[in-house]
This record gives C-alpha cells, structure tokens and sequence, in this order.
C-alpha cells in the first residue's frame, strides 16, 4: 500500500490501466516529455512512446473532436485539457457530439473516452486558471461528471471512467494535487461512477460537498465536534449522475443541509442537490436547505486578497456549519 | 502514343461497365432525391436536403474507396456517398420516413444524418465540420492499430470557415494521417454567396499551408473527379498524408426543402445551372462512347424506379419507433 | 397598437433600434437578403444595407468574437446564432470573453451587445433544431439570459437588451414566433431586464415557468379554474439574473409551488428556482416543490411520436397542477 | 546607385536617432523582463512570461503602428509592443505586482494580461487566440464609423492553430479590413516543438489561403521586421485588406516561471539561442554605424536602469486592491 498525493494517484492509474489495455492512450498538450504542466504524465512518454502519449497540437477542439473519432474506431483516448479554464473551445465536440452520439445513432455507435482537466483556484491563477466548470456539463445527459475528493477515490474512479462505455469528464482540483497524501493500494479496484461517499459520518448536521471543499468541511467538522455537534460530510463524488439516495438518505438522517462548493451559488451544482432535497424529502428538514458557495462573479481574482475572498476556507466552513447546526 | 486514343475512362483503369455503374449511382441519387422531394410536397416527410448537382463528386469520391473496409464521416449531402458505401435504398428511405428501423438513428435524427455501423458509416450530427475531426481520430486510432484504411470526411465550402476544419487539417497534416478531406463547393452556403463566405475564393488554395496537396477540381466531371480522389487514396494509403480536395459543384435546388432560393439567385443564375447538372454530363458521354444507348437506358431508369418505389412502399410500411424509445440509449443499457 | 407575432415583434423591434442608433447593427448567417432562416430580419437589408444587416461566414465563434470587438469599439452589434443549437462553436468566445471582460479589465473595458438565437422544440427539427440551451449560460455571472414569451414582453425586453450595456443573450422559442399573438405598442417602451411577470393570479398553487411552456400553463390553468383551483402562473422572463423578490413572493401566497420548462430536469433552470425557495421560504410551503421538465436525455428526437413524448404539453401541464393543487 | 550606399536603416527612411529609440525600447522590454524574473526569484511575484528573443519583433512591428490611433489586442508576450503603445513601465510593474491600481486589471488578472483603455490596448484573457477577432471586429466597427484605424493583433505559433485563428483571417479576408496579424514564432509552445505542432512547418504560408499576402520574417532582425509591418500597415491603411506576418523569434527562456525547458531542449539547443539574441544583434548594428557607443551605452543603460528600479519601487509600494473589490465590475454599476 503506497502513500501517494493526488497527481500520483492519477498518474499511476494512467500508468495503470496503460499497461492493461493496450487501446489506452494519453492525448493532450505538453503531456509527453514534459510530463504534463502539474506531471500527471511524468514518465509515461519513457514507458509507452510517442504514439500513445501524444503531445497534439494546441487545439482543444481537436483534442477532444480526435478522441471522439478515436473512441469510435475502439481505442480508449484518455484526452487532457491543461486547465479546465481552456475546455470551452472543445464544448462543441463535448456536448454536441460526444455526449449526443449513443443517443443519436440509436445505441449503434459510442465514444468510451475520457477527458481529464485540473480545476479550481487558491492557486494563484487569476481568472483563467482557478475556474471551476463543472456546472457546464452536469445539464448534458450522455456526459459523466466526476470529481475526486483523495487519491484512493481518484484512482477507483479514474479506472472506472477509462474503463466506462461512456464519455466521462474527470475533473481534478489543482489545490488537491500535492496537497493531500492518502494511502492508495496497487492492487486493481474501481470506485463505480455514480455513488457518494459519506467521509464523515454524525447526527446534528449534514453537509454535502465535492472536491477540495470535501477537506474543508472535514476539518471544520472536527472542530465543529469540539462544540458539541456531529456533521455528516458527504462527499458527492459523482455530479452527473448524483446519487440521489444517498443525498436523500443523508439529508433526512439530520434535517439540516449545508451544501458546499467552491463554484459560484447561482445555477450551480447546489442548485439540483437542494431541489433534490425540496422535491424528495422536504418534510424532514428542520431547517432552509443552505448554500456556501463561492461569490457569483465571473471567474476568480488574481490578487492575493481578493483571491482569499473569493475561496472557501475552513473557517468559512466552520461559520456556516455552527450556525446551521445552532438553528 | 496508343493512351492518346485511349478514352478518358480507360485511360484511368476503368472500364465502361464500371463506368456505367458509377453512373447508375449517380442517376439512383438523382432519382431517390427527386422522390423524397415529391413526399416532402405531399407532406409524407418533413423534410428534405438536396445533392442535386453535386452526383458526380459524391460518387467519383466515394468509388476510390473500399466499401467496409475504409470508413466514411460524410455531410448532409452525401446521399450519393453512402449508396456506394453500401446503404440500401430502403435504408435510406427508412431515415427519411424516420422509421424506428432506420439503421442510422432509429428515427431519432433527421433525415440526411447518415450512420451505418457495419459500413463504417459514422453517425453525423447537424453542427457543421465537427466530422472533420472524427476523420482524423479515426485515422489516427487506425494508425495505432497499424490497420490498413483511408478516412472520407466532406463538408460544403461555407462549413470548411469554421474552426474545427483548421484544427482537422492541421492535426491531419502533422501526422501524415490517412484522409482524405472533400469539401463540396457549390458556392452557395444557404444564401451566403462564396464571395462573402471563402476569403481569397479558394478552398483548395488553403492545403499548401497544412502541407498537403489543394487539389480543385471540376465536381460536376466525373472522371475529373474519380482521377482526384484515386490519387488521393493512393497517397494516403502509401503514407504520404491526407489531402484537401475541393470539387467545385452546383446546387440545383433550393437549400433545403424549408429554402426558396429564388430570394437571392436570379432566374438567369438558376436557369443556367442545368448546362452543369453532372447527370447530363455524364449521360452525355457514355452515349458519346457507346456505354449507354436508349435500349439500355429505359430498361436502367425502370430497374431504379422500381428500386426507388420498392424503398419507398417498405419505408412507409414500417412503424415509428414506441414513443418511450425516446428515453433509450442515453448510456450504455445493461 | 399593432398586433404582432413574436417573430415580427423582434424584427420590428431591431428596425426601430436601428433606426434608433445608427451604432446598432445586426449580423449572422443569411441574416441579409434572406432575412433569417426565421424572416427574423426580412426587409432590413434593404433598410439598412449589407453593412449593418450583414451575412457573416458560416462561424460561430467569429459571429460572437467579431461581434465583442465591435462592442469594445463602441458599436452595438445584435448576433444571430441561426439555431441555439448551433451557438456552442461561440461558447468560449461568450463564456471567456463576452462574459468576464468587463469584470477583468475592471470595469475600463466594456461589451454591450446582444446574442439572439431562436431555440426550443416541438417543430420537427431533431437533436440539433430543438435545444434549449439557456442552462448552458445562467451559471456565469457577467451575463444576463433573458426568454420572452409574448410579442410585447419580446419587444420591450429586445430594446431593454440591445441598450443595455452588459452582453445580453436573448433566446425566442422557435414555437412562439407564429403561434402566438398579442398587442404591440409602436411607441418606444422598455422592459426592464430581470423582473419576472405575473401572466396569472391564483391563490391556490403557484407556477413559474418561462418561454413556450408560459402559454401551456396558462392553457392548462384556465381548465383547473374550471375545476375549482386558481393558479397563479409567473413569467420569469429573465433567467439571468432571476427575480428572487417575484419568485419568494409567488411561491408564499399559495405556498405549492410547480416549476415547469422544456428543458431538462436535472441541473436545470428549476434546480435554481426551487433552491432559492428551499433557501428562503421553505417554512410557506404546504407541499414539496415540483418540477415538470423535458426528460434528461442528450435532445429531442425527431420521429413524431418520440418528438410529442419529450415535449411537454398543456394536458401533462393540467395533470401535474391538478396533482399539486389536490395535494 | 546611390540607394546601395544608404546603410539599411535609412534605406527604410529612419534616422539614426529613431533606430536608437527603438533600441532603447527592446532595451527596457529586457531589462524590465529580467528585473520581473529577479522578482519572481525572489518571491516578490508568483509569475513572469517573458518576451526575451523576440524584442526586436515586438518593438519593430509596434514602431509602424501610430500611439492612441491604431489599436491593440496583443499577446501576453507582447511586453515590448505596450511599451511602445504607450504603457509605462510603472503600470507594467502595477500589473506585475497585482496591486490595485494596475490599469490593465486592477489586480484581478495575472500579470501580461495587458489592457489600457486609453491607450486603445483592449483587455486580454488566458485562453489563446480569441483576441485575433476582436481585433477584427475593432476593423470592421471602425470601417462603419469611417475612422482610420489599423489593428495589431498577435499570438504564438502554437496558438495559431486554434479554431478562432483560421475564423478570424477568414473574415478579416473577405472584407479586406485592416488588421495585421503577427505569429511571433520561436518553435515552441510551452514543450511542443514545432513540428508537432503546425502543419506544413510555415505559418506565413497560411496567409495565400486566405487571399492576403503571408510574410515570413526574422524576427531577431529588427530593421527587416519594421520594414514587413510597414508595408502591412500601410496595405491596411489604403484598404488593400490584411495581412499576415509570421516573426522568426527565439524563446530564450523557459516558457514560463512554472516551466523547467531543459526537460525538454538540450543544452546545445538552449545555448545556440545567444547566437539569435536581438539585442545582441541590434546592439552590434547600432555600433557599427556609429549610432550607439560605449558611453552612450552606459548612459542609457543607466537610464533604464533608473526607470525599472523606479517602476520597482513605486509598484511595490502600492497597495493591493481591498478583498471586497473580488465583488467589483461584474455588471454595470449605478
Ligand atoms: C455550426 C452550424 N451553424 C449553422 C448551421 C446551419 N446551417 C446548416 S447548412 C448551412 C449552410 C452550409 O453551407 P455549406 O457549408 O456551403 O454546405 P452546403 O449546404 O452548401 O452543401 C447552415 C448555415 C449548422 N448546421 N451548423
Ligand atoms: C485555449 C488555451 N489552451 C491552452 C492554454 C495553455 N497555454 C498557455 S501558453 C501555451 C503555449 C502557447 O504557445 P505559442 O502559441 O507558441 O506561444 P508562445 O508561448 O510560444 O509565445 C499554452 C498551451 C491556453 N492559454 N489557452
Ligand atoms: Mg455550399
Ligand atoms: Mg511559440
């Protein structure tokens, strides 16, 4: 059993499933002898060649619009975009074609692929390089939205998404990438796309989160236990399918809900999972279904203090959770 | 020299049976579209999108290739393409009457989005050139399989301005990929001039700069055409790359069946279409050589209408898929 | 007072705008001598000319980046995307550009300008002539999305939109422009962006919907006055921002709330609505807040039977408020 | 002929003091550049991007356009080019340092996402080539009004292969406005080289495709780049429509603060770049016509000197903006 920080987790499992399936293949900018620009390729090119981990030209669109073609001839590309911020140039060929083409052939022609992207801020990127775009694609039936919260989740459900028959966005928040270690067995697994996890499990409130904010809450939960009040931290996992039951099960358990993300309030992620909750189990809650969410701007401030507004944070975490469990 | 006696088609391998039998394509082509528009104005479809003018260079391209075998990602007006792909006439009529049998979508698409999986005919959508780049990942993937095939993808020449087709032919032209790109140029995109649409007038002019060879040619000449896409093939196959082939066509119809052209094209302009309808072109000289004579003419034109009535009766006769299926093959279905 | 279509209530509208400000120009595909593959701009070429009424190349992004620089410049150009469909070649230029220019320049650099584009379904159109892609673009701040679903809301919220000096996408549901019409005022009048309208008044269960599904609703609610119930129907008109105060307020006074569109359910327009009720009134409530959407599936199909089967209607529209209003 | 004896500068009709002043431009893009990479060293500031190698192609295409008449929408390496637009070095240290009163942002975006209203220098975003049609729609919006405007816009090699590239030249083509596009090229984009990256190996031989003229230039050559934007410029000016130059650039550092080239380059590469340093280059020129010596030299070293180290200090001392700012400009505010 290694310990390993998020980027290995996903590395190894590129590595991984590489050796596997000789169909699997890396495409992407700057992903061959650089390794890739936070090394989520680093040393595959040395392992597997040129062919199969490609650098591509510096064309999104075409990243993803090839992998299509690709996965429909029966390879499995794996396609990354640099940074989440830079996968609006390729939207046509996610939502128009690759999420579109089971659906519209009937079932007889399908793009099993994979596109991978780091996402969110704290990192000092300024507006094009912090985005959290999730929400973009949540609204697609045909898509997979997936984010990991710890490099053994990231490596289940990174196997699962090569492995899926469908196309899967795996989105990776760039705050997690070093900053977490976690223990992650070599041996074969996959986490099935689809299913929560409660990370944390308590009776007074329930907060429902993804990403790097999952850390956020855990931490503020332990100190929330310090002042008498046990938070159940759900970590969605999955965004496209969400897991209705568990979100049902676990609002119901305390009937308080916070939800958490780091991508703006309105029209995000939040939205649907407190809908879930208002249309399922409404008569259960002892308390408005609440939202902590980053500020609805554009996209997020480069300069240090306004970067620190921006994000979420423990603390913030921790203010939200009190009151909500106070109420 | 003996090749100067030789006649045109001979003088590139094919012989006058062959010949008959591209243009007995062309003229099936012709004759499914004329009916479609019929059910169109008798209100039995919807809807229809039109290759007239453009038969010559649907079936000169598609015969240099090898049917199941290399794969296609045509456009809309590809009807002619995927006749010589191996699409039946009532498979085509199926899509058209968007029966729940229709091998390309099960009725879920309109009609004109062609996908036939054991011919290695890609689903297409109606956002214009994204095929484009299905081509080249087709390429590619068959490239590391080390499989011996050459991808068709074709567009009209207004779509050839959007980005996917830069991004297409220059991912293309960095790996010497097997495609060939057609881009069907009848100088119109809907009501959009060439002048307003294609900076500098030349589609082909733009292959030179994704190293590739920019080959115009005559699309309503057959041979020109079927020359063309021959050597293309070739040089895809041997590994010399892709090329950009653009065949400059007409469009004898509106648009579309939702089009009336007669809004932005003159009468002169429509009339003097007919002087370059491929059909008679190529009627033309297989009576100059002695291909086709009245006999084997009417007895040819019978064998299609009873071929496009055939199609037509059976696609009428099948049933629209249940209104539940709408619900189906979101994702994979266990 | 004339009365209009939808369909002619927008092109009215452009030929008094232009008229208005020679800066207001109108461009996209087969937008001049055609006039619009929807006659949305029949007669202003010849008004106007082939520069402000100018048929642009078969791009998308182009149409949407073309259009931003002008707005830098100080012109207003109004973009016709020919099919909401067909507007996610431009998505990057409206997401990365449009959207955050005012907020990234800090307020020095701005882009007025309006994107219409005709969407919805119900019209034999198939996957890609039928989408509703509103969902794709009320999740970023720095836009405003607005959806009218009368000739004189069309008119007054189209000239609110061109003066207003924040990109606007304005989307007209393909299913209105000639079925339905009403009353339009030749003289100048604006409707201010982001009030929603109350098209009904009821006390006993309140609907909010927008665009083609206003005219279901109404359909429906004038039946199930019949039997006895009064639906208060409200017009949200503005999904970006959305009118909180109007939404609250509608969902308090008959505290059953149904939330109903086109467009798919999961992550959609609704997830938002019935969050902000969940959020801030959830103790006026008597029953959970439902929603009555398309399925979630990648579009709408074309074949008729699996076409009405998606599309929502006036009778699924009765059921599902007789089922709220018995609750 | 007399012409022959003319030194190549004033060939081009520039005197020895204009060609001293654009030197002392590329001098101050590097000196600045070298004073950002200490600072980031330093962890004054988290990032630099950096114009080393290609002054002479920023200074001499900026030189042919005229101050707070033509317009701007540059790339992130176009330090020189803002310098000549008119941007002091103060407001580039504003932005450097993300302090609040940077002009470009006000501290909302990374540093070389240039903007200056005043100066006509529109506001740049990350995500690459999207600038190309603004500055097309600045041409066509100024065409309307009837105003005499050229607009310079620019981006890498490897960017030139984006979608909105191909879109932007298209149209810029078929309306014959005036823009001028410039690829600088230095062969990389970030670690791929250029022959995985464009097609054919030639940017500059997009241009014909587009039916404008595609000028390649040696962009360490700053008398040979001047003279190609002159010509560009003036072509735009007269309404002969846009062009298309590509600049032969070096990339003497790594890509960025957050890149390591040696990954990636050899040794011998990276220390060939010297041989193709513009200032060296420029520099030798100048003292061979006797337009720069050693103490002319030293004073202007000092010069610059003084001004960096004032950019310095004033930028540092400026304050951030206040947190709740993050709230700031999302709409019109009343
Ligand atoms: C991205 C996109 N934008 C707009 C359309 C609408 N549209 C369908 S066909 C067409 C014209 C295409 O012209 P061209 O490429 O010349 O092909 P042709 O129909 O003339 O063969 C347009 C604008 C579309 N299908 N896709
Ligand atoms: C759409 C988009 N994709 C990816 C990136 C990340 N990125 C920033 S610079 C760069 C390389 C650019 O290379 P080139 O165009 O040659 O310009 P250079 O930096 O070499 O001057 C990349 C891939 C981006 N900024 N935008
Ligand atoms: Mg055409
Ligand atoms: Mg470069």
């Amino acid at each position: 059993m290694a310990v390993l920080n998020l980027v290995e987790a996903v590395r190894e499992t590129l590595r991984a499933e590489m050796r596997r399936d000789r169909d699997v293949w890396v495409v992407g900018e700057d992903v061959g002898k650089k390794g890739g620009v936070f090394g989520a390729t680093l040393g595959l090119f040395d392992e597997f060649g040129a062919e199969r981990v490609q650098d591509s030209p510096l064309t999104e669109s075409a990243i993803v619009g090839v992998g299509i073609g690709a996965a429909l001839y029966g390879t499995k590309p794996v396609c990354e975009i640099q940074f989440a911020d830079f996968i609006f140039p390729a939207f046509n060929q996610i939502i128009s074609e690759a999420a579109k083409m089971r659906y519209r052939s009937n079932g007889t022609w399908t793009v099993p692929m994979v596109i991978r992207a780091p996402f969110g801020g704290g990192v000092h990127g300024g507006l094009y390089h912090s985005q959290s775009v999730e929400q973009y694609f949540t609204n697609t039936a045909g898509l997979k939205v997936v984010v990991p919260s710890t490099p053994y989740d990231a490596k289940g459900l990174l196997a699962a998404a090569i492995r899926d028959p469908d196309p899967v966005l795996f989105f990776e928040h760039k705050g997690l990438y070093r900053a977490i270690k976690g223990e992650v067995p070599e041996t074969d697994y996959v986490i099935p796309i689809g299913k929560a996890d409660v990370k944390r499990d308590g009776s007074d409130i329930t907060v429902i989160t993804y990403g790097k904010t999952v850390h956020f809450c855990l931490e503020a939960a332990n100190q929330l236990a310090k002042e008498g009040y046990e938070a159940l931290v759900l970590d969605l996992r999955s965004l496209l399918p969400l897991d209705h039951e568990a979100i049902v099960a676990a609002a119901k358990k305390t009937g308080k809900v916070l939800i958490v993300h780091e991508a703006g309030k309105t029209h995000g992620i939040g939205s649907e999972v407190s809908a879930i909750i208002a249309e399922e189990c409404l008569f259960d809650l002892d308390a408005p279904v609440q939202r902590l969410c980053g500020p609805d701007v554009p996209a997020m401030p480069y300069a240090g203090p306004m970067e620190k507004f921006f994000m979420l944070s423990p603390e913030k975490c921790l203010e939200a959770m009190r009151t909500l469990a106070k109420y | 020299m003996e090749a100067t006696t030789k006649a045109r088609h001979e003088a590139l391998g094919l012989t006058g049976e062959q010949l008959l039998e591209m243009y007995t394509y062309m003229l099936l082509t012709r004759r499914i579209d004329e009916r479609l528009w019929l059910l169109q104005r008798g209100g039995k479809i919807p809807f229809v999108i039109s290759p007239q003018g453009a038969e010559a260079a649907q079936i000169g391209a598609a015969f240099a290739f090898r049917k199941q075998q290399d794969w296609f990602t045509p456009y809309y007006r590809d009807l002619g393409v995927n006749l010589v792909a191996g699409v039946s006439p009532r498979e085509i009529m199926l899509g058209a009457f968007a029966r729940g049998t229709d091998p390309a979508s099960g009725g879920k698409q309109m009609p004109s989005h062609w996908g036939n999986r054991p011919l290695n005919v890609v689903s297409g959508s109606s956002p214009v050139t994204t095929q484009l780049l299905h081509a080249v990942g087709i390429a590619q993937a068959a490239r590391m399989r080390g499989d011996d095939i050459v991808a068709y993808t074709c567009c009209g020449e207004g779509s050839s301005n959007q980005g996917d087709f830069h991004e297409a032919l220059n991912w293309a032209g960095v790996h010497k990929l097997p495609v060939v790109f057609m881009v069907q140029n009848n100088e119109y995109a809907i009501s959009v001039p060439l002048d307003k649409q294609v900076a500098g007038g030349s589609v082909a002019a733009r292959g030179k700069g994704y190293g590739m060879p920019g080959i115009e040619v005559d699309g309503t000449d057959l041979l020109a055409v079927y020359e063309a896409f021959k050597t293309a093939h070739d040089r895809a196959r041997s590994g010399q790359g892709p090329s950009l082939i653009e065949a400059k066509c007409v469009r004898i119809t509106s648009h579309s069946s939702d089009d009336d052209q007669r809004r932005y094209r003159s009468p002169e302009e429509i009339a003097a279409l007919q002087a370059r309808d491929p059909i008679i072109k190529t009627r033309a000289y297989l009576y100059e050589h002695g291909i086709l004579d009245e006999a084997k003419e009417k007895e040819l034109e019978a064998r299609l209408m009873a071929a496009v009535d055939d199609a037509t009766e059976y696609a009428e006769s099948q049933a629209y898929a249940a209104p539940e299926q709408a619900l189906r093959h979101v994702y994979k279905e266990d």
